[in-house]
């Protein structure tokens, strides 16, 4: 039954994938600039330039562009990487597993932060308390990442030397990449200590990365806690003799599915967002890739960036509507009615 | 700290040059060839005077019509794979580079085809004389031909050799992720070993320079380059670094528009090069690390003329631009705003401007965006600052590749044509004797510098933080970073423990 | 089918259903509450935040584009209050020579899309169900890109400029405000007042604008406030990206970006302008924060 | 059994001159008005009165169940003071002494939860093993009427109708034997016969656990076939607190005849107009 | 002219849940003639405010058609179904959600005549109106949320019968309001129907109220028509247990009577439900 759900959803979800994709490739069709000249390279002759542009295939028509990108994407080829003459499959391969660890370690960080002080502001709501979370959370939105990534890095890496400064791993515990997950890699070699240091160096990466979206988070759990906090069945549950920690852990398993919407949302988002913190941090993931294509007018690694964080938020969404389907027993019956 | 004393006999890297590819047809980029330069040879080289000298050719000779050149190759050179180095991967090298036609085939687009009587000779035919052409053969890594061809696949090895080598380099690589670090290994077995070279030489990749020399302090990475000079200023406090001040080929310019805008008129262009305030570029700007320009290209290139630099005389400008007739008007200039060095630079040349009574607006581009421009001239802007340089330390490449008029559209940044200069650079280059293109390449730099495309606004020197234990880096004029093979562990720090 | 959320549903989910009776107008009715009550505070500092950043230009007590490259490197003293840049120039008047055009084209870009996504939602609701549905389809597909990369493509088309950057970040933005505007005409066109308009022969065209929309208006205004403190971030960061507004205007993102590389030996150049953007943003979200409490009490609780 | 409740002989719950303010801008504005209220074991007394006269307010401050008024005055609820009492003790008093249930069963269950864990809580928080829970659980709502409840204790809410809700909740407040089950309005969102049910299983339990039961309804016809007592309430006082039968038969005071007039009744005269009490709003001729 | 001024004959109505639809109404039949009070009843979800939606034009009936004045209205007739638009008022159930929070209640009583009357008769129309309600000119500038329900629904009383419609629907007008408010209501619809000649359909659950207010009655059950007749017929001869049922349920405000009524329909429920 749940196994329709997901496939209605699936499709939906390739549509909007498919969308992304087409509507990017065109958008970076209008970008000026010569990505023939730029994967000939600088000291290129004119030949060389010519060359390269058949080989791109940019001496077709748009339309024929597009057709023979969609026709290797349903191949499962992404093209070359006019920057790195790889393909790019390959390249986002190697990329996107160290971006997706730091990115979870950010969601769980933000869902665990985000829930804990939605509900301290909401159990305390009009109360100190609640001030003191609520402007917490406008500076966790306010503070620029970007900013936020220089400054802590400067000041508990630099100055306190409480996390290391950058990379990925420490110099003398590099894993040989399996999965691209540092920390998957270090675990798979059953190196205790390399999974630490692999996970602390991702660690303020992720603290950076999931401000603005604790933010978020924290401010929806707040409201959906107020919310539940002054439902009937909280009062009756107090009535009934329950105390501030068991109602509010009632409370808030019903306010966790609209939080694991705005949670599944993010996940693309904060993918998205590695794009301001990774080059700080010496991360070499997804972001400061879609950083260097970008400003290298590397059309079909921008495009292959696109459709992977796109992917990451169609799966996501995916993910928490199954999930919601599990938590929330309305929808459980609704989905089997409509598989049936 | 552990970290450090783990890593006696071990070099550490900081630069924020993350090679896009290992694959050595990619060391055009500046940024590749620092890491590929640790694992693979060149056929030949040049020292830090500026002199060929022999690598894996230890002798060359060129034809009388300057169309051919031969090689005799160094016998006793084993790649890293064990194969033997012969006459057959200098041509696998050259054909693979001309049918891939990117990356250093401009350097070797003269190259037609390479035959070899026996293994340790080789014959190159060019389609043009080049009398160059030997010294564009020290930006050529020598490939393992057995080895790529195993990892061919459809793209001529490109993708395997994107992170992994085929050399016979001094290091060979054990580890590279991309992006991040590689790892190098002394290999013994080289043809230039040298035990001075510490056993292991890592590059670690780091975006920026306020990480680097965060890193630097604390321990992970002994050598800095491509540091911001602040970080190098407050380094060179701490008595466990060294800074060492290397020379580069780089020079800053500025091209002028010849054809179009403001520019087009000389008087205007004169008075852009008197209103740049050389001395605070060098000063403040490159923080000491440079010098004023002197010449269209670096003092290390051979051929070059000197060329008094302007210097700065706001009054003389503000009558040229009077005599123009140009007060209050508008010009503008491209500018990449990822260098820093550029991007402060438009900001002092827009401040100088205004003072001469002209308003200069900038206009950020990325390097692709520059290259559209320079593709359709007539988008290009009045001003554009550059950085450029010889790919070795010949001048005629360079001077053609600028200033011809064939190469309009291409990489002639200042729409420049001047048909004398065009056969004086052409003459040059097809001629025969050595002598006779560099006094041609002399001639056509004089005419250049009499019409004024370009202004030349400094030449770079490389700060190269070091810690204590090591040593070099070393100059080579074919390198614009380092060369990271002149890095050595000094002899009295070998034992030394780690720093505090 | 379930449709994907915007990153604002709360007030999709719970403020909605509980629109607020109101006294007289909107404005009223917001100065009125304003003068006392939680928002008094927020609103006065984002009043202040905005007269100081309009007048910014003119308090600055140097040149803030005039390039001294003798003085460069100064660190916060009496005459440089935040020191001078790796250029010379006085970061103090850079901040604020930096801040109209920050806050304003911020509010600009809310402005414009919240026009755009509540234009959009009118539409989608007008439209016959089919019709408007693929439309919110489309909506939702837009907010599957990243607002950030929506916004970096726009500026790379339309190059570098202050106006590209309002161009794209409205174009980002429009699509979350769609959604949740989409939520909440919804759930106010479906309470029985709407429907007895219907019913007396009121055209659709005006039970959207008399009936529908003042009682939304609540929503967009908590949600505007709020996303301005987002937009701000968001200027901020395409600056720092480089595609913001081109040099040398001064640019919160771009004065952090051009000092990241001087943090450790000059960190004032980026600590003012961060703390800038920071000010405002948190001031801008407190403010959405208090007018939800004051618009819509019923969620805060008793 | 293990939550055996010692019963104060003659009273369940004494009231004495409770007072409830509400905080407003001009600072505390009084809602109830001295109330005085005693309830003996077994009896069950409605509260009656116009809307927002009080009778919500009144009942919930048995339990200290209101958020942000200010309570005064005396509640001893089997002869343990309330007023004034710690969060803790508060805790094991509610739904052990006292019971409430709420208007509306359809959010009155939290909507996740399966019907089982939310009957067995009020054990579950007083440290009942899981499986002696469960089986009072199921046993229970049998009692109530809830058919094949064994298999229903997974269900959730979200599957049950109105009145079957109302039985799970009432289970629910049941469930530790309480002495008195404080019901407000708990039928009114019911259609007629599932009320009609609902109080069935109400008068049943009540009567053979001889616990007392304060019901608050609208509807004088509930009154009249449930309650032994009446206390009508009109505006935050007490008017009068009588046997029902007495009541209804002789009402003391004009609101109180007037409520009863105001009824259409199912077999009264059909030409007449229906009594209104008039709307104190309108009478106030101001509403601030 | 007909001597029935609404007819519906045969409304169906499902609606679909995913996959599965559910008849929510099934062939409603009933007609209301002018000058009477039709009462719609039965127990939630019955169908009662689906069948009054259809009729409104809110929702497309499956099948079924309904006939005004003796014009049909179908999907297409645009004119009929303006002119039947025009000829009803409407109560809503809920007084708090039936009156836009944002407008005084002079716009909103006036709202069904802008851009048919003149603005200048606008005012006077509204007041009329509002005494009419027992409400008073000193109301008119004021928002909906500063009165009760009782006087809220008198607004929504006043708006519906504005345009002086021929035919007034109440859907549960009184079913959120306590009893003292309940029977200023129901006192007010009575008598508005018998000065103004109005032809009312009510709609409501309480068979008390709904004997009080119609002269004519449809039981629905489960969304059929179980039972319809006259008052008397039903109420002193139910002719289905469904109906006999509903009404036992009734409680009665005589303490005496309704526990004796109480005692027997336990004792009936008990046998059933053991025979059962
Ligand atoms: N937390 C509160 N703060 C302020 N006023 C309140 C609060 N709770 C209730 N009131 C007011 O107290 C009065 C009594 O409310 P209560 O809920 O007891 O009425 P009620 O008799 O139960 O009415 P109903 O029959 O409609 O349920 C009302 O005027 C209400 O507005
Ligand atoms: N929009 C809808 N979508 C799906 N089902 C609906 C919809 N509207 C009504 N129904 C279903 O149709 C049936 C009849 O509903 P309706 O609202 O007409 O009942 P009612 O008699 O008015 O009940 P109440 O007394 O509770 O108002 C119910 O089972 C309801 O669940
Ligand atoms: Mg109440
Ligand atoms: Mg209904």
């Amino acid at each position: 039954m749940a196994g329709r759900f997901a496939v209605r959803h699936l499709w939906f979800l390739l549509q909007t994938v498919f969308w992304v994709v087409t509507l990017v490739f065109f958008l970076t069709k209008l970008i000026p600039g010569d990505p023939a000249r730029v994967a000939a390279g600088r000291f290129a002759t004119p030949d060389q330039v010519e060359h390269m542009r058949t080989v791109l295939h940019l001496d077709q028509p748009v339309v024929m562009q597009y057709a023979g990108f969609l026709g290797q994407m349903v191949r499962g080829d992404l093209g070359r990487s006019t920057t790195t003459h790889q393909p790019i499959l390959s390249d986002l391969a190697t990329r996107l597993p160290m971006t997706l660890q730091v990115v979870a370690i950010g969601m769980a960080m933000t869902a665990l932060v985000g829930i804990g002080l939605g509900t301290i502001a909401a159990s305390a709501r009009q109360k100190k308390g609640d001030l003191t979370v609520r402007i917490l959370l406008a500076l966790a939105g306010g503070i620029p990442i970007f900013w936020a990534a220089i400054i802590l890095q400067w000041w508990l890496g630099h100055r306190l030397q409480l996390f290391p400064i950058s990379g990925a791993t420490s110099y003398a515990l590099a894993m040989p990449a399996r999965t691209g997950a540092t920390v998957i890699d270090a675990a798979l070699a059953g190196n205790g200590e390399a999974v630490w240091d692999a996970f602390i160096h991702l660690l303020l990466p992720a603290i950076c990365l999931s401000l603005p979206f604790i933010a978020v988070v924290g401010r929806n759990v707040r409201s959906s806690m107020i919310g539940a906090l002054s439902s009937d069945y909280v009062l009756f549950s107090i009535a009934c003799g329950a105390g501030p920690v068991r109602v509010a852990f009632h409370a808030l398993r019903a306010t966790i599915a609209p939080t694991l919407t705005i949670l599944g949302m993010q996940c693309g988002w904060m993918t998205s967002a590695s794009l301001l913190i990774e080059t700080t941090f010496g991360i070499p993931g997804i972001g400061a890739y879609l950083a260097a294509a970008a400003v290298n007018q590397d059309i079909f690694a921008v495009l292959g960036c696109v459709l992977v964080i796109g992917t990451v938020f169609a799966c996501a969404n995916l993910i928490v509507d199954l999930l919601q389907i599990w938590l929330d027993p309305r929808l459980r019956s609704t989905a089997a009615s409509q598989g049936a | 700290q552990t970290r450090h004393s783990q890593r006696m006999n071990k070099i550490v890297v900081g630069s924020n040059t993350a090679p896009q590819s290992l694959d050595p047809i990619m060391t055009s980029d500046v940024q590749n060839e620092l890491t590929v330069a640790s694992a693979y040879d060149k056929l030949v080289d040049f020292d830090e005077k500026g002199n060929l000298r022999p690598a894996l050719a230890t002798a060359w000779r060129i034809g009388e019509d300057g169309r051919s050149v031969t090689l005799t190759l160094r016998r006793n050179v084993t790649f890293h794979s064990g194969n033997a180095f012969t006459a057959k991967d200098v041509i696998y090298t050259l054909d693979r580079i001309k049918t891939l036609g990117m990356g250093t085939a401009a350097f070797v687009s003269e190259y037609m085809q390479a035959t070899s009587s026996s293994p340790l000779d080789v014959t190159i035919q060019l389609a043009r004389p080049n009398v160059t052409f030997i010294s564009a053969l020290s930006k050529i890594y020598i490939l393992d031909s057995a080895l790529v061809q195993q990892h061919a696949g459809s793209d001529h090895g490109q993708s395997w050799l994107a992170s992994h080598e085929a050399g016979s380099g001094v290091y060979r690589l054990s580890m590279y992720i991309p992006g991040q670090r590689s790892t190098f290994t002394r290999y013994d077995k080289s043809w230039r070993n040298d035990p001075a070279r510490p056993d292991k030489l890592s590059f670690l990749y780091l975006p920026n320079s306020s990480t680097i020399s965060q890193e630097l302090q604390a321990g992970t990475v002994d050598v800095g380059i491509t540091l911001a000079i602040p970080d190098v200023l407050q380094l060179e406090q701490i008595p466990d670094f060294r800074v060492a001040r290397l020379p580069t080929p780089l020079q800053t310019y500025a091209f002028l528009n010849m054809r179009n805008g403001l520019t087009s008129d000389r008087r205007i262009r004169r008075a852009i090069a008197l209103a740049y305030d050389y001395e605070g570029h060098v000063e403040t700007i490159l923080d000491g690390y440079g010098s004023v320009a002197s010449g269209i290209a670096a003092p290390s290139v051979k051929c070059r003329i000197e060329l008094p630099s302007p210097g700065r005389d706001l009054a003389a400008a503000r009558r040229l631009v009077k005599a123009a007739g140009a007060q209050g008007k508008a010009l503008s200039m491209a500018y990449n705003p990822a260098f820093a060095e550029h991007r402060r630079a438009a900001l002092a040349l827009q401040s100088g401007l205004q003072q001469i009574g002209l308003k200069l607006s900038l206009q950020p581009v990325t390097f692709p965006q520059y290259m559209a421009m320079l593709g359709n001239p007539d988008s290009l802007p009045e001003i554009s600052i550059l950085w450029d340089f010889p790919n070795y330390p010949e001048i005629g490449p360079m001077l053609s590749r600028i200033f011809d008029s064939a190469h309009i559209g291409m990489t002639n940044y200042s729409i420049y044509s001047n048909p004398k200069v065009d056969s004086l650079l052409r003459a040059g280059l097809n001629a025969s004797d050595a002598h006779k293109a560099c006094s041609d390449f002399k001639s056509a730099q004089a005419l250049i510098a009499k019409d004024q495309p370009l202004i030349n606004i400094a030449d770079s020197q490389i700060a190269v933080v070091t810690g204590a234990q090591v040593g070099g880096p070393e100059f080579r004029p074919t390198f614009q970073l380092i060369d990271p093979t002149t890095l050595t562990i000094t002899a009295n720090t070998r034992t030394q423990v780690a720093r505090k | 089918m379930t449709v994907l959320p915007s990153a604002s549903s709360e007030f999709a989910s719970t403020e909605s259903k509980r629109i607020r009776p109101a006294t007289s107008g909107p404005l009223g009715r917001l100065t009125a509450r304003l003068r006392t009550g939680p928002a008094t505070l927020p609103a006065a500092s984002v009043g202040v935040l905005l007269v100081v950043s309009l007048l910014g230009p003119f308090l600055a007590p140097h040149d803030p584009y005039l390039v001294d490259l003798g003085n460069a490197f100064v660190a916060p003293e009496s005459g440089h209050w935040m020191g001078t840049d790796d250029l010379g120039r006085d970061v103090f008047s850079r901040v604020l020579t930096a801040a109209p055009l920050t806050l304003l084209s911020a509010i600009a870009v809310v402005i414009a899309s919240n026009l755009f996504g509540v234009a959009f939602a009118c539409l989608a609701s007008l439209l016959p169900a089919w019709a408007g549905s693929r439309l919110m389809r489309l909506c939702d597909v837009a907010l599957a890109i990243p607002p950030i990369i929506v916004a970096m493509a726009i500026v790379a088309v339309m190059g570098p400029s202050l106006m590209a950057v309002m161009i794209a970040l409205s174009a980002a933005m429009w699509p979350g405000t769609a959604r949740l505007m989409h939520t909440v005409l919804r759930e106010t066109s479906r309470t029985s007042y709407v429907e007895a308009a219907g019913l007396m022969g009121v055209t659709p065209g005006r039970i959207l604008l008399r009936h529908i929309l003042p009682n939304s208006l609540d929503a967009i205004l908590v949600h505007a406030s709020l996303e301005v403190s987002g937009v701000i971030v968001m200027i901020a960061g395409l600056s720092f990206l480089g595609i913001g507004a081109p040099a040398p205007s001064a640019d919160w993102g771009s004065m952090i970006a051009d000092g990241r590389d001087f943090v450790t030996t000059a960190w004032w150049i980026t600590a003012f302008p961060g703390l800038a953007i920071t000010v405002s943003a948190v001031l801008f979200s407190l403010l959405g924060d208090a007018l939800r409490v004051h618009l819509d009490p019923s969620l805060e609780g008793k | 059994m293990t939550l055996k409740i010692s019963r104060s002989p003659n009273r369940v719950l004494s009231i004495r001159d409770l007072r409830i303010d509400a905080p407003s801008p001009e600072g505390w504005r009084p809602l109830v008005h001295g109330i005085d209220l005693d309830i003996a074991p077994g009896e069950r007394i409605a509260l009656v009165g116009e809307s927002g006269s009080g009778k919500s307010i009144t009942s919930r401050a048995i339990l200290q169940l209101n958020r942000g008024l200010r309570t005064s005055g005396s509640i001893v609820l089997c002869g343990q003071q309330i007023c004034g009492l710690g969060a803790r003790k508060l805790q094991q008093i509610r739904g052990s002494m006292a019971a409430m249930v709420f208007q509306d069963p359809m959010v009155a269950l939290n909507p996740v939860r399966t019907i089982g864990a939310q009957v067995m809580e009020p054990l579950r928080i007083r440290g009942v093993p899981p499986k002696t829970a469960r089986a009072r659980a199921i046993e229970l709502l049998e009692r109530l009427g809830v058919r094949d409840a064994e298999a229903r204790m997974n269900a959730y809410p979200h599957e049950f109708s109105g009145g079957m809700r109302q039985r799970v909740v009432l289970a629910a407040a049941l469930i530790c034997q309480p002495s008195l089950l404080i019901a407000d309005e708990p039928t009114t969102a019911l259609d007629v016969r599932a009320q009609e049910q609902v109080l069935d299983v109400l008068d049943d339990y009540a009567r053979d656990m001889q616990m007392s039961v304060l019901l608050i309804t609208h509807d004088l016809g509930i009154v009249a076939g449930f309650a032994e007592r009446v206390a009508v309430i009109y505006r935050g006082h007490l008017l009068e607190d009588r046997p029902v039968d007495d009541l209804f038969a002789n009402p003391g005071e004009d609101y109180t005849r007037a409520l009863l007039a105001a009824l259409p009744q199912i077999d009264g005269p059909l030409d007449q107009r229906l009594s209104t009490v008039g709307d104190p709003r309108v009478a106030q001729g101001a509403c601030s | 002219m007909t001597d029935l001024l609404l007819q519906a004959e045969g409304l169906t109505k499902s609606f679909r849940k995913g996959r599965t639809s559910r008849l929510a109404i099934s062939d409603i039949s009933f007609s209301i003639a002018p000058n009477t009070i039709l009462g719609l009843v039965g127990e939630s979800g019955s169908g009662k405010s689906t069948t009054v939606r259809c009729l409104l034009g809110l929702e497309r009936p499956d099948s079924g058609t309904v006939t005004y004045d003796g014009h049909e209205l179908t999907a297409g007739d645009q004119a009929a179904w303006r002119r039947f638009h025009d000829d009803i008022g409407m109560v809503f159930q809920d007084p708090y959600s039936s009156l836009n929070p944002r407008m005084t209640v002079e716009r909103i009583i006036c709202e069904p005549l802008v851009g048919r009357t003149a603005p200048r008769d606008l005012r006077e129309r509204c007041v009329e109106m509002l005494e009419l309600v027992g409400l008073s000119a000193d109301h008119l500038g004021r928002h909906p949320r500063s009165f009760s329900g009782g006087q809220r629904q008198r607004i929504a009383i006043a708006r519906a019968l504005i345009a002086r419609p021929r035919l007034l629907i109440c859907d549960e007008p009184v079913s959120a309001l306590d009893v003292s408010i309940q029977a200023q209501v129901l006192n007010l619809l009575k008598s508005m129907q018998e000065t103004l000649g109005l032809t009312v359909l009510f709609i409501a659950h309480n068979l008390a109220v709904v004997r009080y207010m119609c002269d004519h009655i449809v039981v629905l059950e489960k969304g059929r028509v179980a039972e319809q007749g006259s008052r008397e017929a039903i109420f002193e001869a139910p002719a289905t247990d469904y109906t006999r049922s509903l009404l036992e349920a009734v409680p009665r405000t005589d303490p005496e009577l309704e526990r004796a009524r109480r005692a027997a329909r336990r004792n009936t429920l008990s046998t059933s439900r053991s025979s059962s």
